[in-house]
C-alpha cells in the first residue's frame, strides 16, 4: 500500500518540476540555448516565501505574486544586461551557456549571502527549513498541493490559449520555427525573447515559492532541481512545451515513488539517491530515443500518415 | 620567514593541480570543441579514487590486517601505513605510483560512461548530462560511506614521509614536476598530427568526416585523456591534503574555475592555460590572504563575494577578451620544406 | 567504357518529396562528367548520396565496383571518393598547410598511441608535406601555407577546397560548384587546374557546375537534371543545344 | 518605389553581388533573372537587410534604409517572400495568416484577411490546418495571401513557381499581377523560369555571377533570338 503522504510528495514535487521544466524548455526553444540558471530562479522564489512567512511574518501565499515579479525582472535583466551583450560582442552558443552558468554562480552566491543577513534578522535557521506548518488543509489535503495544481491548470491553460490565439503567441511561435521570417514578417524578436525569459522565469520563481510549504528549502534548491529540470525537459523532446508537460511529470513521478520503492527494497539509506533516478532516465532516453516524446509522438504520426496513404492508393488503383 | 614559504609553497601546489586540470579542459575544450562542464566529475573520481585505494593498497603492501574496516578505522590504519614505511621508500613510491595509475585507468573509465550517451549528439545535451553526471557522484560520494566516508572524510597515506622533515616539501615539488611533464605532454601532442586532427574536429566535424576522420572515436578518446589527465589531478590534491572530503569536490571549485583560468589565458593553447592559472590563482590567493583585513568592510563571508567575482570575471572576459590573454597562435610546420619545385 | 562511379536507380526523398527520383547514371574512369540543371533539380542531394552523406531509400551506388551505399563519409573517403563543398567549409582557424596536411591518408600520427613516438610518423609527415606543397605550387597558393584559412578570399578558399581533394589520395573526386561565386578569370583557371589535375594524375572527376558558360569547354560529358530525374545527356554540345535543357532553365517544361 | 546604389554584399566573408544597381519604379514589377547561384536571392536578402552590406545605398520611399533591421523595414512596408521557408510549418495557416498582418490593427487585418481569403478559397477550408499537411503548391498560394495581407506597398518574391507544375506556376504568376493591379502594389520578382516571368513584367534586369549584365524591358529581353544561351551565359552579349 503506498502511503498517502507519499502521493501528496509525488505530486507537489511533480506540479513543481513541471513549472520549472515547462519554462527552461520554452526559453531553450526561443533562445537556442539551456539556460543553467533557471533553476536559481525557483532559488529566488524559495527566499522570497521566507522573507515573507519569517520576517514579516505573513501568510506565505503573499509570496507568490511578488516572487513572480522579482524572477521576472531577474530574467529580464539577464537576458538584456548579459546574454544580448555577449550576443552584441560576438558570443557563440557556448560563450552564451557559460554565461548562464556564470549566473547561476552568482545567483546561489547572492542568495547565500541574503541567507546569511536574514539569520539574524529571522531569529530562524535561514539555510534548511519548511513551512508546512505554516500551510493551510483543506478537506484534509495540503493547502499547497491545492495551490499548485490550481496554479498549474491555469498555467497550462492560459499558455496554451496565449501560444495559440494571440498575436504575441502566434509570433513566439513562429520565432521559435524561424526567426528570421518573423523578423521579415515584423517581429521584434529582442523583444519576444525579452518576454518570454521574464514570463519563464517568473513561472520558476512561483513554483520556488511554493517549494518551502511541502519541501526543505535551502539556497541550492536550484541548482539540486537542475538536474531533474534537465532529465523531463530530454524526455519530452527538448521541441515542445506540451512534451516538456508529461516529461516534467513522468520524472517527478519515477522520482518520488522510484525512491519510495528502491528504499522499500533495499533500505532506507538509498534516498540519498534520488537524483540518480531522473539522471538514470536522461541517458536512457539518450541512448534510445534522444528526440524524447515529442519524437516518438511525430515518428508514430507520420507511419500512422503514410500507411493511411497507402490504403488510398490501393483503394485507387 | 617560514610561514611566507609554506604560503609561497602553497600557491606553487595551487597552481600545479589546476594547471593540470586546466590542461585537460583545455584538451578537451580549446583544442577539441568538446564543452567539458562536468570537469568536477573527473577531478572527484581521481580524489574519490585515491581516498578509497591508496589506503587500502598500502594496507596490502604494508601486510596491516585486512579485517578492520577501513572506514571506521582510518585514522588508525592510515598512521598504521605512516608507520610502515617511515624508513621503506620503496613501498611509499610504489603506493603512490600505483594509485596514480589506476586512478588513470578508473578517470579514464569514468569519462567514456560519463560521455557515452550524448557523445553523438548535440553540444547542449552533452553540457546537460556532464553536469548532472559531476553532481551524480558527488552524491555518491556523499552517501556511499565504504568510498571516501560519505559526510566524514577519509586520510591518505603521506606516501613520503620517510623524507622525514621535507617530505611535504618533496611531495609539493614532485606534483610541480608531474604537472610540468603534463604540460610538456600535452604540448608534444597538440604539435603532433593528432593535435592538428583535434583541432580539425572543433572546427568542422563535417569537413573532418569528409577528409576521412572518424569523429565519434576522436571525441571518445579526447574524453577519456582529458578525464585521466583531471583524475590525477585529484589524486595529486588529495595526496598533498593527505585527507580526501566528499564534499570538497564542488562545480564551482572544479569546474568553473579552471574553466575561468583557461578562458583568461586564451583556450587552445596550453600556454595560455599556464598564464591564465598563474593570474587567477595571485588574484584568487589574494583574496584570501587579504580575507580577514576584507571581512572587516564586507558583511558577509568572502566566499561568496569570491563566487561573485568568478562569475563576473568569466562574463567580462568572454566580452572584451573571448581570445584571452594570449590567444591562440597558428601551428608552424615542424620540419622545413624539403622540396620545391 | 570503363566505369568509374555507377548510380543504379537511386531514389531519396524527404517526406513525400522525391528530391532524387529513379536516377541512373555511369561516369567514364579518367574523365571529367558535368552535372548541371536548375535550382532545386537535385544535384546537390544525389552528390550527397553518393558521398554518403544521406542514405537513399532505393538504388546503389557502386565505386569501382565496390557498393558504397549507405557507407559513412570517411569510410568511402578512406576508398579513394573525394567530396569537395559548394560553400568552401575548410578548417577555418588551421593554416592552409595544417588543411592540407588533414586530408593526407594514413599518417599514422593521427592515431592517439602512435602521435606520442616521433619514429613512427616523422617519415609519413615529412612525405604529407612534400606532397602538400607541390599540391600548393600546382595551386599558386605557396606564399600563403602559413596563412590561416578564414583569411583567405573566396576564390583562394576554392582552391584549397581542391588542394584537399588532391591530397587525400584521390580517384575520384566529386565537386559541388568548384567554381561558384569567384571571378570569370579565376573560374577558367580552376577548370584548367580541373583538367591538368585530370590529365596529370588520372582522377576521375564528378563536377556540379551552374557557370556554364566557363564549364562547357573543359568537360567530357554531361548530364542533365531536372525535377531529380535525369532529362539529357551526352556531349556538352549536344546537351546545350538540347531544347529539353533549355527549357528546363527556363521553366518551360516538368 | 526602391533605388539601390553599387550594392556591395555577402555572408560574411563570401562576397556575391558586385555594384548592383537596381531600381523600381511605383507600381511596377521587375524581374530579376539569372542562372543558379547568380545572387538573385541574396539581392533580395540583402534589400530585407538579411546579409551583410559591404558597401552601397539603399533607398526606400526616399528613405535610406541601408542600416535598419527587417522587423523595422517590414513596418516600413518592405515586403519580402523567400523561396523555401516562406511558411511557418509549425504554424496552421490561420496563424501564418496572422503572422502577415502582424503589422495591422484588428479591423483592418479582417478586410484584409477576407480579401486574401476571397483570391485563394481553397485555404478556406483549411485554416486550421498545420501548414506541414500542405502540399508545395498549396504553401506556394499560402505565402501569396500571406504577401496579400501584409502592410506593404513593395513586395519581394523569391522564385515563387519554384518546384511548381507549370499549370500551378501559371496560376501563380496570374496572381501575381492580379495583386498588382488590385492592391496597388509595386513588385521586385526574382525568376529562374524566365519565360513566364517575363510575360508578366514590364522590366528586366539579368544577373550573372553578381553582376547586372542586362538591364531594360521584358519584352525586348523575351525577345531576344539566343536568349536561351545568353540567360545561361553561355553566350556573351
Amino acid at each position: 500500500m503506498i502511503p498517502l503522504a507519499l502521493i501528496e510528495d509525488a505530486l507537489v514535487y511533480a506540479n513543481l518540476l513541471l513549472m520549472l521544466t515547462v519554462g527552461f524548455t520554452l526559453t531553450y526553444l526561443i533562445a537556442k540555448i539551456p539556460n543553467f540558471a533557471h533553476g536559481e530562479f525557483a532559488g529566488i522564489g524559495v527566499y522570497i516565501t521566507f522573507t515573507v512567512a519569517q520576517v514579516w511574518k505573513s501568510n506565505p501565499y503573499l509570496a507568490v505574486p511578488l516572487a513572480f515579479i522579482i524572477s521576472a525582472f531577474s530574467g529580464a535583466l539577464i537576458y538584456n544586461g548579459v546574454l544580448r551583450t555577449l550576443k552584441r560582442f560576438g558570443g557563440t552558443m557556448i560563450s552564451l551557456t557559460i554565461s548562464t552558468l556564470a549566473m547561476q554562480i552568482m545567483i546561489s552566491a547572492l542568495l547565500n549571502i541574503y541567507a546569511d543577513y536574514l539569520y539574524p534578522i529571522a531569529g530562524a535557521y535561514s539555510r534548511l527549513f519548511l513551512f508546512r506548518h505554516l500551510d493551510f488543509e483543506f478537506i484534509g489535503l495540503p493547502g499547497v498541493l491545492i495551490v499548485s495544481t490550481i496554479f498549474l491548470l491555469t498555467l497550462i491553460t492560459f499558455l496554451h490559449l496565449m501560444l495559440t490565439r494571440t498575436r504575441f503567441g502566434i509570433s513566439l511561435r513562429a520565432v521559435v520555427e524561424d526567426s528570421s521570417l518573423a523578423s521579415i514578417l515584423g517581429v521584434n524578436v529582442e523583444l519576444a525573447c525579452t518576454i518570454s525569459w521574464m514570463l519563464t522565469a517568473g513561472i520558476a520563481g512561483v513554483a520556488g515559492s511554493l517549494l518551502p510549504l511541502w519541501f526543505q528549502g535551502h539556497p541550492y534548491t536550484g541548482s539540486m532541481l537542475l538536474t531533474s529540470v534537465f532529465a523531463a525537459s530530454i524526455l519530452g523532446g527538448l521541441s515542445s512545451i506540451y512534451g516538456a508537460m508529461i516529461g516534467a511529470y513522468i520524472i517527478g513521478l519515477t522520482e518520488i515513488f522510484g525512491t519510495y520503492l528502491l528504499a522499500q527494497t533495499f533500505g532506507a539509506q538509498l534516498t540519498a539517491y534520488r537524483s540518480l533516478i531522473p539522471l538514470t532516465i536522461l541517458c536512457i532516453v539518450l541512448l534510445i530515443f534522444p528526440r524524447g516524446i515529442t519524437g516518438l509522438i511525430e515518428d508514430l504520426q507520420a507511419r500512422r500518415a503514410s500507411k493511411a496513404m497507402v490504403k488510398i492508393r490501393g483503394e485507387g488503383s | 620567514m617560514m610561514e611566507n614559504i609554506s604560503w609561497l609553497l602553497d600557491i606553487v601546489v595551487f597552481f600545479a593541480v589546476y594547471l593540470i586540470v586546466t590542461l585537460a579542459l583545455n584538451l578537451q575544450y580549446g583544442y577539441t570543441g568538446i564543452p567539458n562542464f562536468g570537469l568536477a566529475l573527473s577531478v572527484a573520481t581521481g580524489a574519490y579514487t585515491t581516498g578509497a585505494l591508496a589506503g587500502r593498497i598500502g594496507m596490502w603492501i604494508c601486510g596491516i590486517r585486512s579485517d578492520l574496516d577501513y572506514i571506521m578505522y582510518n585514522p588508525m590504519i592510515t598512521s598504521m601505513i605512516n608507520s610502515a614505511i617511515r624508513y621503506d621508500p620503496l613501498k611509499g613510491l610504489t603506493i603512490f605510483f600505483s594509485t596514480i595509475i589506476i586512478v588513470v585507468i578508473v578517470s579514464a573509465i569514468i569519462g567514456f560512461i560519463a560521455s557515452y550517451p550524448a557523445i553523438r549528439l548535440r553540444a547542449d545535451y552533452l553540457m546537460m548530462v556532464l553536469i548532472a553526471m559531476a553532481e551524480a557522484a558527488r552524491i555518491i560520494g556523499l552517501n556511499y560511506t565504504p568510498l571516501v566516508g560519505g559526510t566524514t572524510w577519509v586520510s591518505v597515506p603521506n606516501v613520503f614521509i620517510w623524507m622525514g622533515d621535507m617530505a611535504s616539501q618533496f611531495l609539493i615539488i614532485t606534483i610541480l614536476a608531474i604537472s610540468i611533464l603534463i604540460f610538456l605532454f600535452m604540448q608534444y601532442l597538440v604539435s603532433s598530427p593528432y593535435g592538428r586532427l583535434i583541432k580539425a574536429v572543433r572546427e568542422n566535424e563535417l569537413t573532418a568526416e569528409c577528409v576521412g576522420k572518424d569523429v565519434v572515436k576522436v571525441k571518445i578518446q579526447i574524453m577519456m585523456l582529458g578525464s585521466a589527465i583531471a583524475g590525477i589531478a585529484g589524486s595529486l590534491w588529495s595526496f598533498y591534503c593527505g585527507t580526501v572530503l566528499a564534499a570538497a569536490y564542488t562545480r564551482t571549485d572544479w569546474t568553473f574555475w579552471p574553466w575561468l583560468m583557461a578562458m583568461i589565458g586564451g583556450m587552445g593553447n596550453n600556454i595560455g592555460a599556464l598564464v591564465g592559472v598563474a593570474t587567477v590563482i595571485i588574484c584568487r590567493r589574494l583574496i584570501i590572504y587579504y580575507k580577514y583585513s576584507l571581512e572587516a568592510y564586507i558583511p558577509f563571508s568572502v566566499v561568496w563575494l569570491e563566487q561573485i567575482l568568478l562569475a563576473l570575471a568569466l562574463i567580462l572576459v568572454m566580452m572584451f577578451r573571448p581570445q584571452g590573454i594570449i590567444p591562440e597562435k597558428p601551428a608552424k610546420p615542424k620540419i622545413k620544406k624539403t622540396s620545391q619545385q | 567504357m570503363d566505369v568509374m562511379l555507377e548510380v543504379k536507380d537511386l531514389t531519396k526523398k524527404f517526406g513525400e518529396f522525391r528530391a532524387v527520383d529513379n536516377v541512373s547514371m555511369s561516369i567514364e574512369r579518367g574523365k571529367i562528367t558535368l552535372l548541371v540543371g536548375p535550382n532545386g533539380s537535385g544535384k546537390t542531394t544525389l552528390l550527397n548520396c553518393i558521398i554518403g552523406v544521406y542514405r537513399p531509400e532505393y538504388g546503389r551506388v557502386i565505386y569501382d565496383n565496390i557498393d558504397i551505399t549507405g557507407r559513412k563519409p570517411h569510410e568511402i573517403v578512406k576508398m579513394g571518393l573525394i567530396p569537395t563543398f559548394q560553400i568552401p567549409s575548410p578548417f577555418y582557424k588551421l593554416t592552409v598547410l595544417e588543411n592540407l596536411l588533414l586530408a593526407y591518408q594514413g599518417n599514422p600520427g593521427e592515431s592517439i598511441i602512435k602521435c606520442i613516438l616521433k619514429n613512427s610518423w616523422i617519415k609519413s609527415e615529412s612525405e604529407a608535406l612534400d606532397k602538400a606543397f607541390r599540391i600548393l605550387d600546382l595551386l599558386e597558393l605557396a606564399d600563403s601555407y602559413d596563412k590561416l584559412a578564414f583569411t583567405l578570399s573566396g576564390g583562394q578558399l576554392k582552391l584549397l577546397e581542391i588542394g584537399r581533394a588532391l591530397m587525400a589520395n584521390p580517384k575520384m573526386i566529386v565537386m559541388d560548384e568548384p567554381a561558384g561565386s569567384v571571378n570569370p578569370v579565376l573560374a577558367h583557371r580552376i577548370f584548367q587546374d580541373l583538367r591538368k589535375i585530370k590529365d596529370e594524375l588520372g582522377v576521375t572527376l564528378l563536377v556540379v557546375e551552374h557557370r556554364l558558360d566557363i564549364a562547357l569547354d573543359y568537360v567530357d560529358y554531361v548530364y542533365a537534371m531536372h525535377m531529380g530525374k535525369i532529362i539529357s545527356q551526352g556531349s556538352p554540345e549536344r546537351v546545350f543545344n538540347d531544347e529539353k535543357v533549355i527549357e528546363a532553365y527556363l521553366g518551360g517544361v516538368t | 518605389m526602391i533605388e539601390v546604389y553599387d550594392l556591395n554584399a555577402g555572408y560574411g566573408k563570401l562576397h556575391i553581388l558586385y555594384d548592383v544597381k537596381l531600381k523600381v519604379n511605383d507600381n511596377e514589377i521587375v524581374t530579376v533573372l539569372g542562372p543558379n547561384g547568380s545572387g538573385k536571392s541574396t539581392l533580395l536578402k540583402t534589400i530585407m537587410g538579411l546579409t551583410t552590406i559591404y558597401g552601397g545605398k539603399i533607398i526606400f520611399d526616399g528613405k535610406d534604409v541601408t542600416k535598419l533591421r527587417p522587423d523595422e523595414k517590414a513596418k516600413l512596408g518592405l515586403a519580402y517572400i523567400p523561396q523555401i521557408g516562406n511558411v511557418f510549418t509549425n504554424l496552421t495557416v490561420k496563424e501564418n495568416l496572422i503572422m502577415a498582418g502582424l503589422t495591422l490593427d484588428k479591423s483592418e487585418f479582417n478586410d484584409r484577411l477576407e480579401y486574401a481569403l476571397s483570391v485563394f478559397p481553397f485555404l478556406k477550408a483549411c485554416l486550421d490546418r498545420k501548414v506541414k499537411t500542405l502540399s508545395g503548391g498549396e504553401r506556394q498560394m499560402l505565402s501569396m495571401a500571406m504577401a496579400l495581407i501584409m502592410k506593404s506597398k513593395f513586395i519581394m518574391f523569391d522564385e515563387p513557381t519554384g518546384n511548381l507544375a507549370p499549370k500551378i506556376a501559371t496560376e501563380v504568376l496570374n496572381k501575381i499581377i492580379e495583386l498588382r493591379e488590385q492592391s496597388k502594389l509595386t513588385i521586385l520578382l526574382v525568376e529562374q523560369a524566365a519565360r513566364k516571368a517575363l510575360e508578366v513584367s514590364d522590366r528586366a534586369y539579368l544577373l550573372v555571377s553578381g553582376r547586372v549584365i542586362y538591364e531594360g524591358s521584358s519584352k525586348e529581353l523575351l525577345e531576344h533570338p539566343e536568349l536561351g544561351k545568353l540567360y545561361l551565359g553561355v553566350k556573351k552579349l
